[in-house]
C-alpha cells in the first residue's frame, strides 16, 4: 500500500478554507519561491561578505588574487578548514559537537610521515585510505561515546581531545616529519594545480559537493536534521537515531584524517602539535556559516563558506594594513556579527508570521 | 630511576652521588633542543650526572615552563638548565628552586640575569646579528627590502638578535640600501610560520630577502619558497639545522645559514652546571671551568659564558653534518 | 476539602542522600589519588606541594566558581581565558603608564566585568546561544589583548604586589591567593545553594520556560552570572599577572578548556540543572593533584593529558553504564499498594 | 464483536514497569478490524503506557502481544510502522525547525529516482490530507510556532497518512475545538468503514459515546471490563473507572460577586489578538470560551507579563501592572495555571517541594538564607490540600501522571494566595475524578472570594463553571454573556462569527 492511498478518499476535501487558519498555503511559483529562499539564505549573505572581502584587499593589492602564488593560496588556504567545517556541521546539525578533530587531525598527519618513512614503497592513494580510515575509526569512539551512552558530545569530544592528543605526544614524542622524509610526488599534491585550481581545493569541494547533495536529497540526509531538531521526536518516529548520530561522528573523524594527510602535503613538516586549537576555528566557521548550535538547520554550504571567509579575512588583514596581532579581534567580530544576523533573519521571519495571521484576521 | 655511571665524585645522599640535572627547553618536539639535549646527555655521561628532559607542548604560554620549575625544586635536584620562554615569568620559580638548592643555568634563551646562576650564550647576540646581515646582504647583492620572521613575539634572543640588526641596518654603511620592511612571527609553529611567509611575500612584492633566526621558521619559509614562484627571486636565510635545511639547500631555494652546534651549546650547559654543583665554580666573573673537548671557558660580565660565534652551511658543507 | 495528607520531607535517609552523589564520588577519588601520592609518589609529601599545588590551580579554581553556576543554568562561557589574558594586558598598560597596581587593578576588574556584560547580553538580552556567543568573544578579547601588547610584555610590577601574590599565609605553605579564593567560594556557595537566586539558577537549567512562567527573571540572571564571570575572570587575570611579573596577551591561553572540564569532571551537567560547587572544587583539585604526582614521577604532559580525558569520559558515562548494569541484573517487581503513586519514584535532581 | 474473526490487535495481561514503578501490570485489549474502540480511564491507569508498548516505545515486561493473530514484539517504532500500526501520542513530537510537510513523511519519503526524496509529490500529498482534515495550514511552513491545535492536526495528518491498518490515538482532540474534532471524526469513521480498527483515548465522555462502538475500561494499570457502547451509559463507565460514585461534574456554588478585581483596556497584540477588553470581579468566575487557536491564551500570557503586548493596559485592584513582568504581575496578587503543564507549568526534574514552593521561595529566606527545610514545611500542607500523590516531598514530579502533575501546579500558585487566578485549560486530559475535585476547588475558591479567569476548550466546562463567558473568536472578544444567556449555540455563534461574515 503506497503513502498515497490516504487522499483518494471520496471525502471531505471540498471542506470550506473557513478555518481557523494560520498561514495562507504559499500561491508562489516552483521558480519565483526557489528565487526568493536564495535571496534569503544566510549562505547568500555571508557569501557577499566573502566577494567584499577578496574584492577590497584585490584592489589594495592585487597579487591578493592575480598572482599565481596569490591566486593558488586564495584556493588552497582555506580548504583544510573547509574539510574540518563541512564534518563539523553534519555533526553540529545533529545537535552535537566534535571537539576532537584537531588531535585526530594531528594523528593522522603524523600517520602519514610514519607511513613514508617506515612503509617507503606504500602507494600514496594507500596512506590516503589508511589514514581516512584510522580518522573514522576514531570518530566512531566519539560516535560510540555519544549515541550509546547518550551523554554530551561536548564532554565526550572534549575528552578525547586530551587523549588523542597525548597518544600523538606519546608516539611522536620531540620526533617530527620534515620535507625531506617525504616523497617528492606526494609533496607536489600540496601545489598541484587541474586548470589553476589547486588538487586540494578540488579535493575538497568534491566532499563538499558529495556531503551537501546527500543532506538535501537522501532520507538519511533529512534524518540528520530531525535528529538534530528534536532527538526526542526523532525516536518517536521510529528514526535510527544511533546509527545517524554515529554516521555524522565517523564522517567528520574521517574528513579530520583526510585533512591530517592533505596539511601533511601541503606543509611537508609535522611536528606533535599540529592543529592544536583548530576544533574552534572549525566550530567558529560552522557557525559564522549559519548553522545552528543546537542543530536541526543550516547547510554544509553555509558551513564551507564560513570557512572560506574565516582563512580569507586572515589573508587579507595585512594588505588592507592591520597588524595581524589583531586578525583575532576581527574574526571575532566577524563570529558574533554573523550570529546577531541569524538572529535578526529569525525576527522577521516570526514578524512575517504575525502579519501573515494579521491578513487572515 | 638514575642508571649508575661507574665514575662517581663519593659525594652523599641525592640519587646516589650521581649529579642530578634536569633539561628544561622552550618546548619538547622541536629538533633544535632535541640536538642541544642530546649534546647534554653525552656530556652528563662525561661528568657522571643524571640528566631528564621535561617541558611544555608549546612554547606559547609564558608560565608555561613554571611547573616543570617547581617540580625540579620539590625534588631537591642538584641542577636545573633551562632556555627561557619569558624573561621574566619563570623568574619566581626560579628562585624558588635556588632557596631548595638547585643551580640554575639557562641557555639558548636567557631570563634577567639576576634570577639564574649563568647564561650560556651560544654566541654574542652582535655575532649572531652581524653574520645573519652578512649572509643576506651577499646574497640580495647589497641593495633591497628584507624582512624578518621570528619565532615568538616575546622570546628574548630574538628580540635581542632583531634589536641588534636594527642598530647594525641604521649604522654600518655597507647596509644602506637595505631596507628592513616587516618583522612578522610565526610562534615556532610550522603551519604559522608557513602562512606568514605568504603573507611577506603577499604584501611587499619588491621583497628580496627573509631573514629567519629560528630553525622553525626557516624551515617553514624554506618550504614556501621552494613551491612558490618567488624561489630564486627572494633569498633566504637565518638559523637552521642542517638535517632540516638540506632539502632546500639542495634544491637552491637557500643559498646559506647560520647556527652554531646546539650539541654543543647543550653539552657546555652540563659542564657549566657540573661545575657549579660541585663547587669547582661559583659563577662570579672570571670563574673558568673545563668543558671536555670544547676546551675551557672563562665566566664573563652578568655571569655569561660565551660557546662561539656561529657557523655558516652551504651546499659544500652540509653534507657533514647531522643534526 | 477533606483532611489535609502529610508527606514525608525525604524518600530516602541521610546517609544516602549524602553519600551515594557524585560529588562524593570526585572526593572520595581525590582523597584516595592524594593518599596514594604521599605514599608512593617520591617529594610529594615535600613542604613544597601544597603551595605549587594551590599556585597551580588558584586561576582554575576561581573561574570554575562562577562557571558552575553559568553551566547550571546550560549556558557555557567559553571567553574566560581570553578575559584573563585581557585583565593582564590592561593591568600591564594601565601600570607602565603610572597607574599603582590597586588602582589598574580595579580598573582590570571593571574591563573584566564590562566583558562578561557583553557576553551577558548577547547571551540573555538578546537570547543568542552562548557557544556561539563565547566562541566569539573568546577570540575577540585574546585579539583584543594581543593586539594591544603586540611583541611587548609588561614586567616591571611593584614589588610589594608580586610578593604578595606569591607568598603563603604566615608560616603556612597555604597561598595567600586562597584568602580570596575561599571568601569567593563561601559566597557562590551560599548563592547557589542557599538562595534564592540560586534556585532559579537551577530551575533556569531544568525548564526555562517553566521558570519565565514562575516569575524567575531568566534573562536577568543570566547576565548577571556572566558579569560574575568576567569579574572573576580578571581577578584571576590579575593574580596570574603578578604571580607571574609578566603581563601579555598570551597569558592563560587554552584554560578555558581546563576550567570546563575540572567543572564537568565536578559533576555538573552540561544540559544544566545539575552539580553542586564542592564537587566542582574537588574536580579542580583532582586534576591539579594528579598533573602534580605524575610531573614528579617524571611523566610526560602527554600522559597525564590522557588520564584527564580519560576521567572525564568516565565520569559522564558511569551513570549510564551503571544504570544499564542495573537493568541487566534480575530486578524483582515490588508490587506496590498504590500503584498510581509509583512507590519509589526517581528522586528530584537537584 | 463477533468472537470468531481474528481480532487486528489482542493484548492479554501485558505489564510494564519503569523502574520501581508499575506503570501497567495486567492491560488487556481487542481490538477488531472495522471498529473504533474506546480505551478510558483515570489519569495514570496507564492508557499511554499501553498504547506505547504497542507502538514499540517501550518494550512490555510480561504478557501475550498479538497483532493479526501473530505474536510480536516490537523493538523500535519503526518495527510497528511496518506491521501497519499508525499511533497518535499524547504529546504532539514535531521537528520544530522542519517544514509541516517533513514532519509529516520524515523517514519514509516519497522518493524518486536515484533515491532523490520528491519534494513535489510530498507538498501536493500533505496539502491533500489537509484538504481532507479541512484545516488550511501550508505545508511549507516551519513547524516552530504553531499552535498545541495546529501540531496536533499534523500528528493527524501523518497517522492518517501512514494509511496503517491500526490506527491509535492518544487523546487527540485534548487540544481540538468541536469542528475540528467533527473533522477528526469524519475521518475516523471513513477509515472505520475501510475496515481498519481504531483505538481512541479520550477523557471526554460526549465524545466516546459519539464516536466508538466499543469501550474498555482500565484502573490502576489494570484491565477492567469491555462494553459495547449502546449497552452502557458514562455513569456506569466512570463508576467503573474510578471504582467509586463520582459527584457532579460542575458543581458551582454562586458566590456573591464584589468589586472588580482585574482590568484590561484595549489590549492589543499585533498578529494574536486586538483591543481585548474586559474586567473580572472578587468572587467571579470569568470563562474565556473560543475555538482553539483563537487567542485566549495569547491573551492571558500577556495579562500576566509572559508576552508583552503592543497597546493597552493591565490593572489590577487599581493599580496598573508593568508589562512583560511576571514578578511584577505575581507580586500585585496574580496566579496563572498555564497551558501546558510540562513545558510550563512544572520544572518536572525538580521535587515537588520546590516545585510548590518555587513563586513563593522568596518570603522563606531568613537572613537571606533559603533552606530545603524552610520550603518542605511551606510546601507540604499546599501539596496536602489539593492531596497531591507522592510518597515524599523530595520526590521529581517527571514521572507522574497529567492530573496529579496538574495538583502541583495549582498547589503552586494556591501558595501564593492570589487574588486573582488565570487557569489555562485546567482540566486538559484530567481523569474524571480529579476534574470534579478542580472543578470543587475553583468554585471554593471563588466561593472565598478570589477572581478567576478560566479558559477551556470544554464548552460543557465554561458553561457549568463559569458565571460570565467572554468569547474570544481571532484575537478579538465577540461576546460577553451572563450565565443566564451562555447557551452553547450563542458561544459557538460569537466563537464563528467573522468566520461566518468572512465566509
Ligand atoms: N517513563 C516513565 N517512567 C516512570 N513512570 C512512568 C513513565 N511513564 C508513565 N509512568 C507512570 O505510569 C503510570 C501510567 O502512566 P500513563 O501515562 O500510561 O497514564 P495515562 O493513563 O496515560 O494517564 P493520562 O490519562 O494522564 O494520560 C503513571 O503513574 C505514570 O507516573
Ligand atoms: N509560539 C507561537 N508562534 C507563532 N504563533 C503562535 C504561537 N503560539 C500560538 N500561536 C498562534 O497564536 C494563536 C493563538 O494560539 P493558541 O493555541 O494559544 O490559542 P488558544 O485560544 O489559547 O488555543 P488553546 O485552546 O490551544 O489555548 C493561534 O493562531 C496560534 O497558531
Ligand atoms: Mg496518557
Ligand atoms: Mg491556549
Amino acid at each position: 500500500m503506497t503513502p498515497h492511498a490516504g487522499i483518494r478518499h471520496p471525502d471531505g476535501t471540498e471542506a470550506s478554507t473557513s478555518e481557523v487558519l494560520l498561514v495562507e498555503p504559499s500561491t508562489l511559483s516552483p521558480a519565483r519561491r526557489m528565487a526568493t529562499t536564495v535571496l534569503r539564505s544566510r549562505e547568500l549573505s555571508i557569501f557577499l561578505v566573502l566577494v567584499a572581502v577578496t574584492v577590497v584587499a584585490t584592489l589594495k593589492n592585487e597579487s591578493f588574487l592575480f598572482s599565481a602564488d596569490g591566486w593558488r593560496n586564495f584556493w588552497v588556504n582555506p580548504s583544510l578548514l573547509l574539510l574540518l567545517a563541512v564534518g563539523q556541521a553534519v555533526v553540529v546539525i545533529t545537535r552535537n559537537v566534535d571537539l576532537s578533530v584537531g588531535s585526530v587531525m594531528a594523528l593522522t598527519a603524523y600517520l602519514t610521515g610514519r607511513l613514508f618513512i617506515d612503509q617507503p614503497g606504500l602507494p600514496i592513494v594507500a596512506v590516503f585510505a589508511i589514514c581516512i580510515l584510522a580518522g573514522a575509526v576514531l570518530g566512531l569512539v566519539n560516535g560510540m561515546l555519544v549515541a550509546y551512552f547518550n551523554v554530551p558530545s561536548l564532554v565526550i569530544t572534549l575528552g578525547t581531545l586530551y587523549i588523542y592528543r597525548g597518544i600523538v605526544l606519546s608516539w611522536a614524542g620531540s620526533d617530527r616529519i620534515n620535507a625531506g622524509d617525504l616523497p617528492s610526488d606526494f609533496l607536489a599534491l600540496g601545489n598541484k594545480a587541474i586548470l589553476t585550481i589547486p588538487v586540494l581545493t578540488i579535493i575538497a569541494m568534491a566532499v563538499l559537493a558529495a556531503v551537501g547533495y546527500y543532506l538535501y536529497t537522501a532520507r538519511g540526509g533529512r534524518e540528520f536534521y530531525a535528529i538534530g531538531s528534536d532527538p526526542d521526536a526523532a525516536v518517536l518516529y521510529g528514526l535510527n537515531v544511533r546509527r545517524r548520530v554515529l554516521a555524522a561522528f565517523v564522517l567528520s573523524g574521517a574528513l579530520a584524517g583526510l585533512v591530517g594527510v592533505l596539511y601533511t602535503a601541503r606543509y611537508g613538516t609535522v611536528s606533535s602539535g599540529v592543529g592544536s586549537g583548530i576544533e574552534l576555528q572549525a566550530v567558529a566557521a560552522v557557525v559564522v556559516g549559519g548553522v545552528a548550535i543546537f542543530g536541526g538547520s543550516g547547510t554544509v554550504w553555509g558551513a564551507a563558506i564560513g570557512a572560506f571567509l574565516l582563512v580569507t579575512i586572515n589573508r587579507a588583514l595585512p594588505s588592507l594594513g592591520i597588524e595581524d596581532f589583531w586578525q583575532r579581534a576581527v574574526v571575532g567580530v566577524l563570529i558574533l556579527g554573523a550570529i546577531v544576523l541569524d538572529r535578526l533573519l529569525a525576527n522577521r521571519q516570526a514578524r512575517k508570521l504575525a502579519e501573515a495571521r494579521e491578513m487572515t484576521t | 630511576g638514575s642508571e649508575d655511571s661507574g665514575s662517581d665524585s663519593g659525594g652523599e645522599s641525592d640519587g646516589g652521588g650521581d649529579v642530578s640535572l634536569t633539561m628544561l627547553p622552550k618546548n619538547l618536539g622541536n629538533p633544535y633542543f632535541d640536538t642541544s639535549t642530546t649534546g647534554a646527555e653525552a656530556a652528563a655521561e662525561e661528568v657522571g650526572a643524571t640528566i631528564e628532559q621535561v617541558g611544555p607542548e608549546t612554547g606559547d604560554d609564558p608560565a608555561g615552563q613554571v611547573p616543570f620549575i617547581n617540580t625540579v625544586a620539590q625534588q631537591g635536584e642538584d641542577g636545573l638548565i633551562v632556555s627561557a620562554n619569558d624573561p621574566e615569568a619563570i623568574c619566581d620559580a626560579i628562585g624558588e628552586a635556588r632557596d631548595a638548592g638547585v643551580k640554575v643555568v639557562t641557555f639558548d634563551s636567557d631570563t634577567n640575569p639576576e634570577c639564574r646562576d649563568l647564561f650560556i650564550n651560544q654566541a654574542t647576540s652582535e655575532g649572531i646579528a652581524a653574520k645573519q646581515l652578512e649572509l643576506i646582504s651577499e646574497q640580495i647583492g647589497g641593495a633591497g627590502e628584507i624582512a624578518i620572521l621570528s619565532a615568538a613575539a616575546n622570546a628574548t634572543n630574538q628580540n635581542a638578535w632583531i634589536e641588534m640588526m636594527e642598530a647594525e641596518l641604521e649604522s654600518n654603511p655597507d647596509y644602506a640600501d637595505i631596507e628592513l620592511v616587516d618583522t612578522v612571527y610565526g610562534d615556532d609553529q610550522d603551519q604559522k610560520s608557513f602562512d606568514q611567509t605568504e603573507a611577506l611575500l603577499q604584501n611587499h612584492p619588491d621583497l628580496k630577502g627573509i631573514i629567519s633566526p629560528t630553525t622553525v621558521g626557516i624551515a617553514a619559509a624554506a618550504r614556501y619558497l621552494s613551491e612558490s614562484e618567488a624561489k630564486g627571486k627572494v633569498m633566504l636565510t637565518g638559523l637552521g639545522t642542517p638535517n632540516q635545511m638540506r632539502p632546500f639547500v639542495e634544491d637552491g631555494t637557500v643559498e646559506a645559514f647560520a647556527l652554531w652546534n646546539p650539541a654543543d651549546l647543550g653539552s657546555l650547559a652540563v659542564y657549566a652546571t657540573a661545575a657549579l654543583v660541585n663547587g669547582d665554580i661559583t659563577g662570579e666573573e672570571g670563574d673558568t671551568f673545563e668543558a671536555g673537548e670544547l676546551g675551557e671557558f672563562e665566566v664573563g660580565p652578568d655571569g655569561v659564558v660565551l660557546l662561539g660565534e656561529p657557523f655558516t652551511f652551504n651546499a659544500d658543507n652540509i653534507a657533514d653534518f647531522d643534526f | 476539602m477533606t483532611s489535609p495528607r502529610t508527606y514525608s520531607d525525604f524518600s530516602q535517609p541521610l546517609w544516602r542522600r549524602v553519600l551515594l552523589t557524585r560529588e562524593m564520588a570526585v572526593i572520595v577519588l581525590t582523597v584516595a589519588v592524594v593518599l596514594y601520592s604521599l605514599a608512593n609518589v617520591p617529594n610529594f609529601d615535600g613542604p613544597l606541594t601544597v603551595k605549587f599545588l594551590l599556585q597551580d590551580i588558584a586561576p582554575i579554581l576561581l573561574i570554575a566558581l562562577p562557571m558552575t553556576l553559568i553551566i547550571i543554568t546550560g549556558e557555557i562561557d567559553l571567553s574566560v581565558a581570553s578575559i584573563v589574558g585581557l585583565s593582564s594586558v590592561m593591568l600591564g598598560v594601565l601600570h607602565d603608564n603610572g597607574l599603582s597596581v590597586p588602582v589598574a587593578a580595579l580598573l582590570a576588574l571593571l574591563l573584566g566585568a564590562a566583558c562578561g556584560a557583553l557576553n551577558g547580553f548577547l547571551i540573555a538580552y538578546v537570547g543568542l546561544p552562548s557557544l556561539a556567543v563565547t566562541i566569539g568573544t573568546l577570540a575577540l578579547f585574546r585579539g583584543i589583548a594581543v593586539g594591544l601588547l603586540g611583541t611587548k610584555a609588561v614586567t616591571e610590577f611593584t614589588e610589594r604586589w608580586t610578593d604578595l601574590a606569591t607568598d603563603t599565609l604566615g608560616s603556612s605553605n597555604i597561598p595567600v591567593v586562597m584568602v580570596p579564593f575561599v571568601v569567593l567560594a563561601i559566597g557562590f556557595s551560599l548563592l547557589l545553594h542557599f538562595s534564592t537566586f540560586g534556585r532559579g539558577v537551577y530551575d533556569i537549567g531544568l525548564n526555562d520556560e517553566a521558570a519565565h512562567f514562575t516569575g524567575v527573571n531568566v534573562a536577568r540572571t543570566k547576565w548577571i552570572l556572566f558579569v560574575l564571570s568576567g569579574v572573576v575572570s580578571a581577578f584571576a587575570g590579575v593574580y596570574y599577572t603578578l604571580r607571574f611579573g609578566s603581563a601579555r596577551g598570551d597569558n592563560a591561553t587554552g584554560m578555558e578548556l581546563q576550567v570546563i572540564a575540572a567543572v564537568l569532571l565536578g559533576g555538573v551537567s552540561i544540559f544544566g540543572g545539575r552539580g553542586r560547587l564542592h564537587g566542582v572544587i574537588a574536580g579542580v583539585v583532582l586534576i591539579g593533584v594528579i598533573a602534580s604526582a605524575l610531573r614528579l614521577e617524571g611523566v610526560t604532559v602527554n600522559v597525564t593529558n590522557i588520564i584527564i580525558g580519560l576521567l572525564l569520559i568516565a565520569s559522564v558515562i558511569s551513570t549510564p553504564l551503571l544504570s544499564w548494569v542495573a537493568t541487566r541484573l534480575p530486578r524483582k517487581a515490588p508490587p506496590s499498594e498504590e500503584p498510581t503513586t509509583p512507590k519509589q519514584a526517581t528522586p528530584a535532581g537537584v | 464483536m463477533t468472537g470468531s474473526s481474528t481480532p487486528v490487535l489482542e493484548l492479554r495481561d501485558v505489564s510494564k514497569s519503569f523502574g520501581p514503578v508499575v506503570a501497567l501490570r495486567a492491560g488487556s485489549l481487542r481490538v477488531e478490524a472495522g471498529s473504533i474502540h474506546a480505551l478510558v480511564g483515570e489519569n495514570g491507569a496507564g492508557k499511554s503506557t499501553l498504547v506505547k508498548v504497542v507502538a514499540g516505545v517501550h518494550r512490555r515486561d510480561g504478557g501475550d502481544f498479538l497483532l493479526g493473530g501473530d505474536s510480536v514484539d516490537f523493538g523500535s517504532t519503526s518495527d510497528s510502522k511496518d506491521a501497519g500500526v499508525a499511533v497518535i501520542y499524547q504529546e504532539p513530537t514535531l521537528f520544530p525547525d522542519l517544514s509541516v510537510m517533513e514532519n509529516i513523511f520524515m523517514g519514509r519519503q516519497i522518493v524518486g529516482r536515484g533515491r532523490r526524496i520528491d519534494r513535489a509529490a510530498m507538498y501536493a500529498e500533505a496539502e491533500g490530507l489537509f484538504g481532507r482534515l479541512g484545516v488550511d495550514l501550508d505545508p511549507r511552513r516551519p513547524a516552530r510556532g504553531l499552535s498545541i491545535a495546529d501540531q496536533q492536526i499534523i500528528e493527524i495528518a501523518k497517522a492518517i497518512s501512514l494509511d496503517a491498518r491500526l490506527l491509535i490515538m492518544d487523546e487527540p482532540t485534548a487540544a481540538l475545538s468541536g469542528v475540528e474534532v467533527e473533522r477528526l471524526f469524519a475521518v475516523a469513521r471513513s477509515l472505520r468503514d475501510e475496515g481498519r480498527a481504531l483505538v481512541f483515548i479520550s477523557h471526554r465522555f460526549d465524545e466516546v459515546f459519539d464516536l466508538c462502538d466499543t469501550i474498555t475500561v482500565m484502573r490502576d494499570g489494570s484491565y477492567v471490563a469491555t462494553h459495547r457502547t449502546e449497552d452502557t451509559s458514562s455513569p456506569a463507565i466512570v463508576a467503573e473507572m474510578v471504582g467509586r460514585e463520582v459527584a457532579d461534574l460542575f458543581p458551582k456554588t454562586p458566590a456573591e460577586i464584589g468589586e472588580p478585581v482585574l482590568e484590561v483596556e484595549g489590549l492589543q497584540s499585533r498578529g494574536v489578538f486586538h483591543d481585548v477588553s474586559f474586567t473580572v470581579r472578587r468572587g467571579e468566575i470569568v470563562g474565556l470560551a473560543g475555538l482553539v487557536g483563537a487567542g485566549r491564551s495569547e491573551i492571558a500570557r500577556a495579562v500576566f507579563g509572559v508576552d508583552g503586548y503592543d497597546a493597552g493596559r493591565v490593572r489590577l485592584n487599581g493599580r496598573e501592572i508593568r508589562r512583560r513582568s511576571p514578578r511584577a504581575a505575581i507580586d500585585a496578587g496574580m496566579a496563572f495555571v498555564p497551558e501546558d503543564r510540562r513545558a510550563q507549568g512544572l520544572v518536572t526534574e525538580a521535587s515537588v517541594a520546590r516545585n510548590v514552593a518555587s513563586v513563593i521561595r522568596g518570603g522563606l529566606a531568613r537572613a537571606g538564607l533559603l533552606t530545603t527545610g524552610a520550603e518542605n514545611r511551606a510546601a507540604g500542607p499546599w501539596a496536602g490540600r489539593l492531596e497531591v500523590k507522592t510518597n515524599a516531598l523530595d520526590m521529581s514530579a517527571r514521572t507522574m501522571s497529567g492530573g496529579n502533575q496538574q495538583k502541583v501546579v495549582i498547589a503552586k500558585w494556591l501558595a501564593t494566595e492570589p487574588d486573582l487566578l488565570i487557569i489555562d485549560e485546567p482540566t486538559r486530559g484530567i481523569d474524571v475524578g480529579t476534574k470534579s475535585e478542580v472543578h470543587r476547588l475553583l468554585s471554593e475558591l471563588a466561593g472565598q472570594g478570589m477572581a478567576i479567569l478560566m479558559i477551556s476548550s470544554e464548552l460543557p466546562e465554561v458553561l457549568g463553571m463559569a458565571d460570565r463567558v467572554l468569547v474570544v473568536c481571532e484575537g478579538r472578544i465577540t461576546a460577553d454573556l451572563p450565565r443566564a444567556d451562555a447557551t452553547p449555540e450563542a458561544v459557538m455563534h460569537a466563537a464563528t462569527r467573522q468566520l461566518e461574515v468572512a465566509g
